[in-house]
């Protein structure tokens, strides 16, 4: 991140992922999105950041607190609101859903609801493109309640033992639902998980776009070079309840107050004009078109069609049952 | 007599259970502060303390393995899985271990443990979430599993199951929670072995357990609107499977039709067909048909996991058919 | 034609798949140094190098998860697990991430993984380590079960598995490796979705699959030399499972019984009787019956264990029961 | 250890474990014993430095290389060989087998066969004595592999999260089967994966008696006096193979020559006579001693009736399904 095209780009998609998750959040309450919703609203510096840090020969892998990922890695915001619909139009015809927004094409592996269950497919990503000697590396996100479930440690112990080009990009947004760390993680710091695995590993602020930046192009740059896995934890809060239909019975009043003082949004926007790396005009001027991105893609999704019934049927298996690859 | 919803009445149980047995301790994730997910056990937290109502971190296998260690010596442990989904990352403590080692150790070890899940699809919430998998887990020897539909029977099996020393897997159901009936005053206890007879006809019999209880029930009714009256068996047990009261109805009406949630093939209706059919010979005038979930894992598109999904007009079809109008 | 063990079969149908497609990478415990626990993979390690071979910690669902990793991004993983009850520490990878992908994200997604276990009973191996819960897994749409019973199928199965593009579990049986059986020269294919006749005859159909197979051909013999004719079919996939020749058969036995190593309720011959009482009700001049293992967690004494077994009596005794003889 | 009694009673109790180990390793190449069979030879003074280090009051739980903890903790020879013979005078009756051996009256919980799956249970155990304000600790012990499985880190984590009473106890024995602990392993230290739960931990001299029992007195003490768990790695090593029929592949003779030099039980005897805790004699005449019992646990287990028919279907389910407990 050092040009001003970095930064009012990192700002677009932050806003833009904020402005997604807003109208996400009026749909499910229209009734329009159903199952679980799960908002990224506070954590935009953490996709954006690592999406910027990354190349296109890289992965991504995430849980179901997908959209502002999908949307850092390119997915257009029309495809994910027509996902979440459940129209044809959307990334899987309307067959996965909020949780599982996936696009093989940009490398991004979904989006997956089982807590902790994508860490070990994240190792065989990673196994598979240290074997073919390719160039990427995997960034494996998952929030602090994941790394007290099994998967959690056969992934990163596999990957120690294996070398394996993965970022572990822990999201510590302080709770898993409505579960503070320390009430179900026995240490605090999730590095200190890491040094349990010897593996190299750093803590970053991830309400700071350039801080998470900086921390993945490191943790990336040691994924690439064939030293191995690389831990890192970015601290960061969610604003909104852990899911639509959230009591909240768990946090307080103030302690969201204060983490929204810091709302990576408005840290970013006043970084940037004091950096001079662009201008109130034109910080307006990318929410306006911000605007009218997620209004259109909106009307997309709105507009798009439903599945046909036979889709019902398709792909449960492969096409080609019996037949060569 | 008093309305109570299912929730209520699972929540009534275990309340009057562990104010009359101190020996019986809640552990799951977010039954504590949160209140419980399906809110089951809010005001739980508050009135037994979190020695009694322990929140646990995302730890499948433990929670589970830590309620056969704590029922192994001498507590009632009842163990929340947040849904049956999550049960498969626990699955090996549930079918390898709670289910084998009273027999393993010769009946020297008692494991008085429940272990209390929702099950069930229909809510959107995707391939992963949404699964109704009952069957598979009574496959195995060892294991209760019951799957109550009623107020009633939630409640007065819950409190059987608490009484007794087997480990049980109570199968609740995400979509009934707030479903209301008549729950008898006083207590009031259920066998964990017996299916009953819900509705009495003579033309068909209607073999359901669980959510398409209901559904079947109004089948039922639209039946007996066009003159056909069929019989309903709530199975309510899966292992042990009492098939006394099927076979008695069959024998009467010689047509049955299997009703489940989940998909059909090596499901609930499988085995209650082959029984059937093995115990009813003489007396089925049609083959057992079986009414349950389309074999593909469940799409989040509405429409399509509504088609996939057995119904009330399923089961009035089902009936017709075996009834060759 | 060659006469060779199932254990050489595999192996040769490993090594010439490997030698054809560098995508195919083996994991799992002991494959490598040790050479497998069933001594399948002897010699692939100083052959193909362990990055194409290799071991890894005991860590079951790393193992499943990393396999559906690999397979997402283009390799071929052949995932070992030691034995089928360890694959319930990696169940949520088998049954809720292999299964499910290809589907939840409509179809964007392949996952040519095999997962080769072995199944069965009988070696004094205790509750834990000796079960056949096949049946549990082919309840899952999306997966591929199959188990095949003599070499050429062990062979021909694997090497089609390897060139197809879903998930399978490829089921084995421990006390199968030594079998030895002919297998054609050359490249040999056997489809993933087709039931097999076994043995022609006419007075009785019996059912049967993997380690069983053995034991109702022999069962078949000793009803020949009592004059019966047992027409027997291998199912070799469970799932798919292909009904038609065995629907074909009990048309004109009008008697079956199926015979299965694993438990009876909620197993194999449960969906086969189903199936059966449906498709053949108008053919059947016996109620289906089910040869399978008793209800129990296997016990370590060596004549216990046996008499929970079935076994060549108990079959014949089930085809005379039909027989009315 | 301070008493001359201390010095002798280890010794007599490791040299007992030693003969047991060889007698078993007799009867199993004679047919006597079936199943997998893990000798515990060279690993005598962890189970017996163990055993002296707790009271009465403490419980144990180990997987299935059990045969010496379980001597140590208080089971007769012959009710061990018993079992191994699948007796009805074994511990379980001839049910369980040499991987289950158990005795709740000793407080002794088994005898685990799914690598990982007793740590869990570890945790109930310790949790029903926290929440029962008993006095005693829970001993688990397990070997380097199962470090690695889901299991173990859900059961540490818990564990440190409640603050549970229990002594993690790891038998490093440099293997899991044929794998080195570095080629399983992120970390070669088995007590840096305790810190990376924050959890207090020792290493000691596995081969070493005193140093064992010292171990175990510090890290019971810790976990007996509210402080929470204790992880203790001790350093040891298995002189056979991993069970019966282990090809060895994996190490060579040099490195099984060098720990045998350091054989704990000749150890012992050097160290004892050096501190003059006994004399030649003395030790000759425990020697001659265990001989006795061992030769007469033979005679009563080989003596001892099969099992009934009837102990099939015994303890599925407990005796009163539906009566209070
Ligand atoms: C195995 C499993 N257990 C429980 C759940 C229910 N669940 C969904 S999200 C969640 C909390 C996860 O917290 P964290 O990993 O911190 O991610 P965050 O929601 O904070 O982004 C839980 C318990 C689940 N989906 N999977
Ligand atoms: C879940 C599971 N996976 C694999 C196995 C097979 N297995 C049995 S023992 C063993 C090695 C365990 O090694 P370790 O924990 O170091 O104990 P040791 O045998 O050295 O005492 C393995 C892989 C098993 N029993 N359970
Ligand atoms: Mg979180
Ligand atoms: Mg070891």
């Amino acid at each position: 991140m050092k040009s001003k095209q970095d930064f009012l780009s990192g700002y677009r998609h932050m806003v833009a992922i904020r402005r997604l998750e807003e109208k996400s959040a009026e749909l499910y309450q229209q009734g329009k999105i159903g199952g679980f919703l799960h908002l990224y609203i506070g954590q935009e510096a953490v996709a954006v950041g690592m999406a910027a840090a990354i190349t296109k020969h890289d992965h991504v892998i995430t849980a179901y607190r997908d959209h502002g990922v999908a949307y850092s890695v390119g997915m257009p915001a029309k495809i994910i609101l027509a996902e979440m619909l459940g129209k044809a139009t959307g990334c899987s015809g309307g067959k996965g859903g909020s949780m599982h927004l996936v696009d093989p094409k940009l490398n991004f592996w979904g989006g997956h609801a089982i807590v902790g269950s994508h860490l070990p497919l994240a190792a065989g990503i990673a196994t598979s493109l240290q074997y073919q000697k390719l160039d990427g590396v995997v960034v494996c996100m998952f929030g602090d309640g994941a790394t007290n479930i099994g998967y959690f440690h056969e992934a990163l112990n596999l990957s120690k033992v294996w070398k394996l080009p993965v970022v572990w990009l822990c999201e510590n947004n302080s709770y898993g639902m409505g579960t503070a760390v320390d009430r179900a993680s026995a240490v605090h710091s999730m590095c200190q998980k890491a040094e349990g695995y010897g593996m190299a590993n750093a803590c970053v602020d991830g309400m700071d776009l350039e801080a998470v930046y900086g921390g993945v192009s490191n943790a990336a740059a040691h994924a690439r070079s064939g030293a191995g896995p690389f831990f890192l934890e970015v601290q960061t809060y969610r604003f909104r309840g852990h899911s639509m239909g959230d009591p909240e019975r768990y946090r307080t009043a103030e302690e969201i107050k204060h983490w929204q003082d810091g709302d990576p949004i408005t840290a970013l926007r006043k970084a940037i004009l004091a950096k001079q790396m662009g201008t109130e005009a034109e910080l307006d001027a990318l929410d306006r078109e911000v605007d009218v991105e997620i209004a259109a893609a909106e009307q997309y999704a709105e507009e798009s069609p439903e599945p046909a019934d036979a889709a019902l049927w398709q792909h449960v298996f492969s096409e080609s049952p019996n037949g060569r690859a | 007599m008093a309305t109570l919803t299912v929730r209520e009445a699972l929540s009534q149980a275990l309340w009057e259970e562990m104010e009359a047995n101190s020996k019986i301790i809640l552990l799951g994730e977010e039954i504590g502060v949160w209140g419980g997910t399906y809110a089951v056990t809010r005001g739980f937290h508050d009135h037994f303390g979190a020695e009694r109502v322990r929140d646990t971190p995302i730890s499948e296998s433990a929670i589970v393995g830590a309620a056969i260690g704590a029922a192994m010596t001498g507590l009632r442990p009842v163990a929340e899985l947040m849904t049956i989904n999550f049960a498969f990352s626990a699955f090996d403590m549930i079918v390898n271990q709670a289910a084998k080692l009273h027999y393993m150790f010769n009946g020297q070890v008692n494991l008085p443990l429940i272990i209390r899940t929702p099950s069930g699809g229909g809510r959107q919430l995707g391939a992963t979430h949404s699964q109704t998998p009952d069957a598979i887990f009574a496959h195995f020897p060892g294991l209760r599993v019951v799957a109550p539909a009623t107020p009633r029977d939630s409640k007065g099996m819950l409190k059987q199951a608490l009484r007794q020393n087997d480990p049980v897997l109570f199968i609740e159901n995400a979509t009934l929670y707030q479903q209301r009936g008549d729950v008898p005053d006083g207590d009031v206890t259920v066998p964990l072995d017996k299916s009953v007879l819900a509705r009495a006809g003579k033309d068909v019999t209607l073999v359901t357990y669980s959510k398409m209880y209901y559904a079947t029930m109004k089948a039922a009714e639209q039946l007996a609107a066009e003159g056909i009256q069929a019989e309903v068996i709530d199975l309510r047990c899966l292992r042990p499977l009492d098939m006394e009261p099927v076979v008695e109805s069959v024998k009467k009406t010689n047509r049955a039709v299997v009703v489940e949630e989940g998909w059909m093939s090596y499901g609930v209706g499988a085995e209650v067909s082959a029984r059937l059919q093995s115990e009813c010979f003489d007396f089925l005038d049609a083959p057992v048909k079986r009414v349950a979930q389309a074999e593909v894992p469940l799409p989040y598109n509405q429409r399509l996991e509504q088609m996939a999904l057995p119904d009330q007009e399923k089961i009035v079809r089902a009936a017709k058919e075996v009834l060759y109008v």
